[in-house]
């Protein structure tokens, strides 16, 4: 039996190599009964677990390699050739800094927001297609699982900020969470045009539909048509404020709030902070991949002897590197120019996309030659103008006056 | 059925949504208003062309080609009264002239009203009076007609006080509008008239429609009071109407006041078309008039009336033109003489005589019009031609133009359309058997025309400029008159060419128009001029312009006049004369004297039968009812309130023992309402067990 | 899902009476008004509940109705929710107080 | 492996209870937020052992992560994040207590004596994603476009109500200002001289 284990654990690893179906099943069938799902789970689960927070380890230092060629410096070069073992020295330091809990902090609320950040930002890794044979569970609402886990986050951020009993924790938590909720809307908007389009919200048929290709080149990923360019656009910009990152850091604005809701953390309890959001980007980054960019499809079909989760992780990665890219040209933007940012232009872009996907979509019946022509210049219309209207009405003649906050009284 | 006559009513819907829309439109939007308004009657024009095209080469032996379209509006007992418009030939051509000179004289307003503060405001009356004159035109219902007809006066009384801030615009849009509407009430009574005698007021409805031979003939035969065939009673009210709205004889007072409104309403309304309804409408209901027209026998004697009325106004308003001093009042006059000819004509030779006369007239006379706007626009506001003179070197567009409309007024030969128009009518006259003397009346207009027009132009356009000698060097803002806008020329322009051209369409050598609106088709024939009836009409009405020309010219254009303080010259050869037609015959003041007076009187006696009379009538009532009611009051409080106010108190008290139950907190009466949840409950669970 | 796999209907009508009954003894208790509308966001829960379970246990395998009705009611209380906390921020203004004790007259 | 559906829902049970227990009687407001998030949570975790997979992702999405947040933020904007002053309770809450006592015993014994009460789920597939949208844009389109109305209004009306007095003003029309005299306009005639 140990030799029929062994045996299926080379048969798997070999099929997972080379993009075969069902590569768990020879493991499986040698193990009895009882054993059979824990193990399945257990399968499932410890890749994940261990790539991606080796490329969360790696990010660092491709982050801050980056951004210090970006802003004209080294970045770090000390530790290992090139400076490669940084992000080891840097776990290093986190494990063994003291961890410090305020005096007047609750306890318990401030030793858990940490945990429960973690838990919802590594579930949402269970739906996304990594390849053709390689999804962890196949859910027939895997998008609304993903932005229902994806939600509760919000709260864990709520819980760092409130327990600290530090005022800029708690404002930076409270900018946090308005910032979120308010990306969340044009961020799942965006995703709905796919949802209609594809009719499913399940991420494996959305993938399926974006298989093949036009003219024999180019791809029939969704990014490729008016309504999912605008919509990818749209979606990348949200999901950059939802996971916080700049130009939309603002939760974490050092030159005003310090760290946000993580002044008052430190150490290992910090460390899972960063390690989450990392994740909860890379998490934003595949299902961007998969909802837009075709997820583990080709882009060329002489490419696709390629296995396909080399090219999900090569598009998480670009965007992953976009969005360090982002980070280190763009300015952060004011809280309130934040907020008018994403409630008077992102979110009426992203339901006008709607609009965009649905003319798309009707307009698919359209058979006289020039139709494709007629098609995309109708779509970049519905969506060009009001971008550009939108867009003069929000960098408009808006006077700078003094910002008042308030609770309510 | 033919797409545009489904669609005729289109043509006067869209200048309608245009005045819709400019009512709510705030006052800043001009360029939208002139926009809205032009487009929707440049579309309206092309609509009315559309029609146009679709009447020509239509015509059957039978008459006219002729098509209504008929829905039902309204239903009273077992009545369905029907609505409808009709297109034949004098629809299509009322409709292309109302649609064409209204967008002119749209664009012309652009100009000259650009200054003004609600310019917004105007447009928006402009548009609603197109959209009556339109409806009114297309018309297939005599009721229809009637309320475009009362439309078309409303409208007429909003532009004419559009500057409702100058008293005197005030009062002239109050006297058009009661002055008409006396017209009207009579009219009216006509249309009450001729639904009881023919049941219907449908003109055209396959045969059964009032128009037709087949309920003339019913009705023929049916006489009135002192022997009076009710047809012509019928038609005698309706013509009221005309009277009212066309300025004809008694009732002319309100048109020459009407030059108080702006110049282009002057040219649209009192000029060209809306004056020109009450002429339509007679050549709309003129088998009522005439039932040999559509070959039913009968008496005509309506159209006797409308010939003498027509004949008197015209030598009654032009004399008083012969002493006018002011610009526009002169074109008035001469507009209510100018109807009076198209009454004649529509009384002496029929439909296609007064009609010619109809549309010729208003291209020259909105070219007048408009030429007199652009004059007094560029004298800075003077309306007086004595203080005018010599601008024919300043405004030379407006001279050849205005030169071209005053000719075409005149009745100068063979080049311009009121000669051919104006002979139609006095040679139709000179036919006529029942009378010469409308022939020499009219004859005798004619000359008034030529001579009148002749001393204006004389007075405005030669000698020396007068308008500079008053003004001192203190009024720092005068300036030598200037030229127009070409926004304001060019219509003047293009009305100027069809005031030469139209007339070619009605010659005795090729009668198209009369021919078009008869429904037969019509012949070049060269020799007919020839003939020598109508050589003889054609040479005396030569002679009569060229006297009245000459005449003009060798009292005012001989010696130019040098001083705008210069006695008239016909004021010095006959003073007394000079007087009576300055002063418009007396008329105003004999109606002043006389049916004012007489209101004022009666409105007195009525007050004073009110106060003494009715007034004591109902102060016994009161007096009576307050007894009672002191009745009433002690019978309520001393035994009925006693045992309510008992009652009351009961229930107060109850009600105050109640309120603890609402005591405003929240968690009580969710107590409550849980109590109430376990309570329904237990019910249910007992029902359910005890069934 | 197999048929065995789950318990009999009354555990989850008892969980759900248990959870509205709480919920009920919250709303009726607390001086708080946020409390008093948590209370009733777990009453809705608990009905919500039982909708579910009696929808699982029908016998009819092609009726949706309980999730329809779900599906409805989250959204009528996510509303319920929105407009009761504006009124009590509302309140809050006018009498820097939440307590519901002290909220007892009919005008401000 | 039936015996994990019992455990699985004894744990679920005591989870949820437990913390509704805690959500309505703590003292910290804040804590009792997060506890109601717990209960949430362990509802919508009833729902997935149910088999409604849509429902209970839809209640995490819409309560934890809308009404749960929405709640924090009230607590906050009304300043009651510190502990609570005593008494939590309001004077009768016994009563209250014996009305939720007796609630819940009239519900127990409706159960208990209802002829539903041991019945076992029958054989069936869980409703897919595509069979609720399909229904819920056939037979239920009515109710759809309501709730929409519905959650419209309420929107707006949360807004209305939690706006500010200033700026309320801000939504009244302007006074109505009196047309100028027409001053300006042109006369057709000038003034006599």
């Amino acid at each position: 039996m140990i030799g029929n284990i062994f045996t299926g654990l080379i048969v798997m690893i070999w099929r997972v190599l080379t993009d075969q179906p069902n590569p768990k099943g020879d493991l499986l069938a040698a193990l009895p009964e009882a054993m059979r799902p824990f193990v399945s789970v257990v399968l499932s689960i410890s890749p994940i677990m261990m790539i991606f927070p080796g490329l969360f380890a790696a990010t660092t230092w491709i982050e801050r390699k980056g951004l210090g060629r970006i802003q004209n410096r080294m970045g770090p070069n000390r530790v290992g050739p090139y400076g490669w073992f940084q992000p080891v020295a840097d776990g290093l330091k986190m494990l063994t800094k003291e961890d410090i809990v305020p005096r007047t902090a609750d306890k318990l609320v401030h030793f858990l927001a940490p945990v429960i950040l973690l838990v919802p930002t590594l579930l949402a890794y269970a739906v996304l297609p990594y390849g053709a044979n390689l999804v962890p569970i196949n859910l027939d609402a895997g998008i609304l699982f993903f932005f229902a886990v994806g939600a509760s986050t919000e709260l864990s951020v709520f819980m760092a900020g409130w327990s600290s009993r530090n005022k800029y924790s708690l404002l930076g938590a409270m900018r946090a969470i308005a910032q979120m909720i308010s990306y969340e809307i044009p961020l799942i908007i965006s995703s709905v045009t796919v949802i209609m389009i594809t009719g499913s919200l399940s991420l494996v048929d959305i993938v399926d539909r974006q298989a093949g290709y036009a003219f024999g080149f180019i791809p029939h990923w969704h990014v490729f048509k008016p309504w999912g360019l605008a919509g990818f656009v749209i979606f990348l910009i949200a999901s950059l404020a939802e996971s916080n990152r700049s130009p939309f850091d603002i939760p974490e604005a050092e030159s005003e709030l310090i760290a946000g809701h993580l002044t008052e953390y430190s150490g290992f309890k910090y460390a899972l902070f960063f390690l989450s959001e990392y994740l909860g980007m890379f998490a934003m980054c595949g299902l961007a991949a998969t909802l837009f960019l075709g997820g583990w499809r080709a882009p060329l079909p002489i490419l696709e002897w390629v296995p396909s989760y080399v090219w999900f992780m090569g598009k998480l990665i670009a965007l992953v590197l976009v969005f360090i890219w982002v980070r280190g040209t763009v300015p952060r933007l004011r809280v309130d120019q934040l907020l008018n940012f994403a409630w008077k232009f992102m979110l009426p872009l992203a339901l006008l996309n709607l609009l965009v996907a649905a003319v798309w979509h009707y307009t698919a019946v359209w058979n006289f030659p020039t139709a494709l022509i007629w098609r995309w210049l109708l779509c970049a219309l519905l969506i060009g103008v009001p971008y550009v209207c939108l867009g003069r009405g929000l960098t408009g003649t808006k006077k700078l006056t003094r910002r008042v906050y308030r609770f309510a009284e | 059925m033919n797409w545009i006559v489904e669609h005729l009513w289109l043509i006067p819907a869209l200048p309608l949504l245009a005045a819709a829309v400019l009512s709510v439109t705030a006052r800043a939007h001009r360029r939208m208003a002139a926009t809205l308004t032009i487009g929707a009657m440049a579309v309206s024009f092309l609509l009315a062309v559309t029609a146009f095209v679709a009447t020509l080469g239509k015509s059957t032996a039978a008459g006219p080609w002729r098509e209504a379209h008929n829905f039902s509006w309204l239903q009273f007992g077992t009545k369905t009264l029907q609505l409808g418009w009709v297109l034949d030939p004098l629809t299509a051509i009322m409709l292309v002239m109302v649609t064409f000179v209204s967008l002119l004289i749209f664009i012309y307003s652009v100009g000259y009203m650009g200054h003004d503060d609600n310019f917004t405001r105007f447009f928006c009356f402009l548009s609603l009076f197109a959209a009556a004159m339109l409806g009114l035109v297309i018309a297939n219902n005599l009721l229809l007609l009637f309320m475009c007809w009362e439309l078309v006066g409303l409208s007429s009384y909003l532009l004419i006080g559009f500057w409702y801030h100058k008293p005197g615009a005030a009062a002239a849009a109050k006297k058009a509008f009661i002055t008409t509407r006396i017209g009207d009430v009579v009219f009216f009574l006509g249309i009450l008239y001729l639904y009881s005698q023919a049941g219907t007021l449908l003109f055209y409805d396959q045969g059964k429609g009032c128009l037709e031979s087949g309920i003339l003939s019913d009705i023929f035969g049916r006489t009135t009071v002192g022997g009076m065939a009710v047809t012509t009673a019928i038609g005698l009210l309706i013509f009221c109407g005309a009277i009212g709205k066309s300025g004809q004889f008694p009732l002319h007072v309100w048109l020459p006041d009407a030059m108080e409104g702006p110049t282009p309403v002057s040219a649209l309304i009192h000029a060209a078309t809306m004056v020109a309804a009450g002429v339509f409408l007679v050549a709309r209901v003129f088998p009522l008039l005439d039932p040999n027209s559509v070959g039913v026998s009968g008496p005509a004697s309506a159209l006797t009336v409308v010939t003498w009325i027509g004949a008197i106004t015209a030598v009654f308003a032009a004399c008083i033109a012969v002493a006018q001093t002011d610009i526009k009042r002169i074109l008035a006059y001469s507009t209510v003489s100018q109807l009076g000819f198209m009454m004649m004509g529509l009384g002496v030779g029929g439909v296609a005589v007064g009609m010619f006369h109809l549309i010729t007239h208003a291209f020259f006379k909105a070219l007048l019009f408009l030429g007199a706007g652009s004059v007094i626009h560029g004298c800075h506001e003077e309306q007086d031609i004595r203080k005018m003179g010599g601008l024919k070197k300043f405004m030379p567009v407006t001279f050849a133009t205005y030169a071209v409309g005053m000719m075409a007024l005149s009745g100068v030969p063979l080049f311009f359309s009121g000669f051919w128009s104006k002979d139609e009518i006095l040679h139709a006259a000179h036919d006529w058997p029942v009378s010469r003397w409308p022939f020499y009346l009219g004859a005798f207009g004619a000359l008034l025309t030529a001579f009148y027009m002749t001393r204006q132009v004389c007075y405005v356009f030669y000698g020396k400029n007068r308008g500079a000698e008053k003004t001192g060097p203190g009024h720092g803002h005068q300036h030598a008159p200037h030229e127009s806008p070409s926004v304001m020329t060019i219509p003047l322009s293009i009305l100027a060419v069809f005031a030469v051209v139209l007339g070619f369409i009605g010659t005795p050598v090729w009668p198209w128009f009369q021919n078009y609106l008869a429904g037969t088709s019509a012949a070049f024939g060269f020799g007919e001029i020839l003939h020598p009836e109508i050589l003889h009409v054609l040479l005396l009405s030569t002679a009569i312009v060229a006297a009245g020309i000459g005449l003009g010219w060798w009292l005012y254009g001989r010696k130019p006049i040098e001083s705008s303080t210069q006695v008239d010259v016909l004021e010095k050869l006959r003073p007394d004369i000079f007087i009576l037609l300055q002063n418009k015959f007396y008329v105003d003041e004999f109606y002043d004297a006389t049916i004012i007076r007489f209101n004022a009187w009666w409105a007195g006696f009525c007050d004073t039968l009110d106060y003494w009379v009715w007034n004591g009538a109902v102060l016994a009532v009161s007096y009576a009812v307050l007894g009672l009611s002191w009745l009433d009051r002690v019978i309520d409080e001393y035994v009925v309130n006693l045992g309510f106010d008992e009652g009351c108190r009961g229930v107060n008290r109850g009600g105050g023992w109640l309120s603890h139950l609402q005591n405003g907190r929240v968690q009580d009466y969710m107590r409550v309402i849980g109590v109430a949840l376990a309570a329904l409950g237990l019910l249910l669970l007992w029902g359910c067990a005890a069934s | 899902m197999i048929s065995q796999d789950h318990l009999p209907l009354h555990y989850y009508l008892i969980l759900s009476a248990l959870l509205f009954a709480v919920g009920l003894a919250g709303a009726l208790t607390r001086r708080n008004a946020i409390l008093v509308l948590v209370g009733i966001e777990l009453m809705l829960n608990a009905a919500n509940l039982n909708f579910i379970a009696f929808w699982r246990y029908n016998p009819n395998p092609d009726s949706l109705i309980g999730i329809m009705f779900v599906i409805f009611s989250i959204a009528v209380a996510a509303a319920e929710a929105a407009v009761g906390l504006a009124l009590i921020i509302r309140i809050y203004r006018h009498y820097h107080t939440i307590n519901l004790d002290k909220m007892d007259s009919l005008k401000g | 492996m039936s015996h994990i559906t019992p455990i699985a829902f004894a744990i679920i049970t005591a989870l949820t209870l437990v913390s509704a227990i805690a959500a309505m009687s703590l003292r910290h407001l804040v804590h009792c937020a997060l506890c109601l998030a717990v209960t949430l949570a362990g509802i919508a975790a009833l729902y997935l052992q149910l088999g409604a997979a849509f429902v209970g992702w839809a209640q995490i999405l819409v309560y934890i992560g809308a009404v749960a947040i929405l709640i924090v933020f009230a607590i906050l904007l009304t300043r009651s994040s510190e502990a609570e002053p005593r008494p939590i309770l309001s004077p009768y809450w016994g009563v209250g207590i014996a009305i939720a006592v007796l609630v819940f015993g009239v519900l127990a014994k409706a159960i208990f004596s209802s002829s539903l009460a041991g019945r076992l789920p029958p054989e069936k597939a869980d409703p897919t994603v595509r069979e609720i949208g399909n229904q819920l844009m056939t037979g239920y389109v009515l109710p759809l476009e309501v709730i929409g109305l519905l959650l419209t209004a309420a929107a707006i009306g949360a807004v209305i109500i939690a706006m500010k007095d200033s700026t309320s003003g801000r939504l009244a029309s302007p006074p109505i200002v009196p047309e100028p005299a027409q001053k300006n306009a042109r006369p057709e005639t000038p003034p006599a001289h």
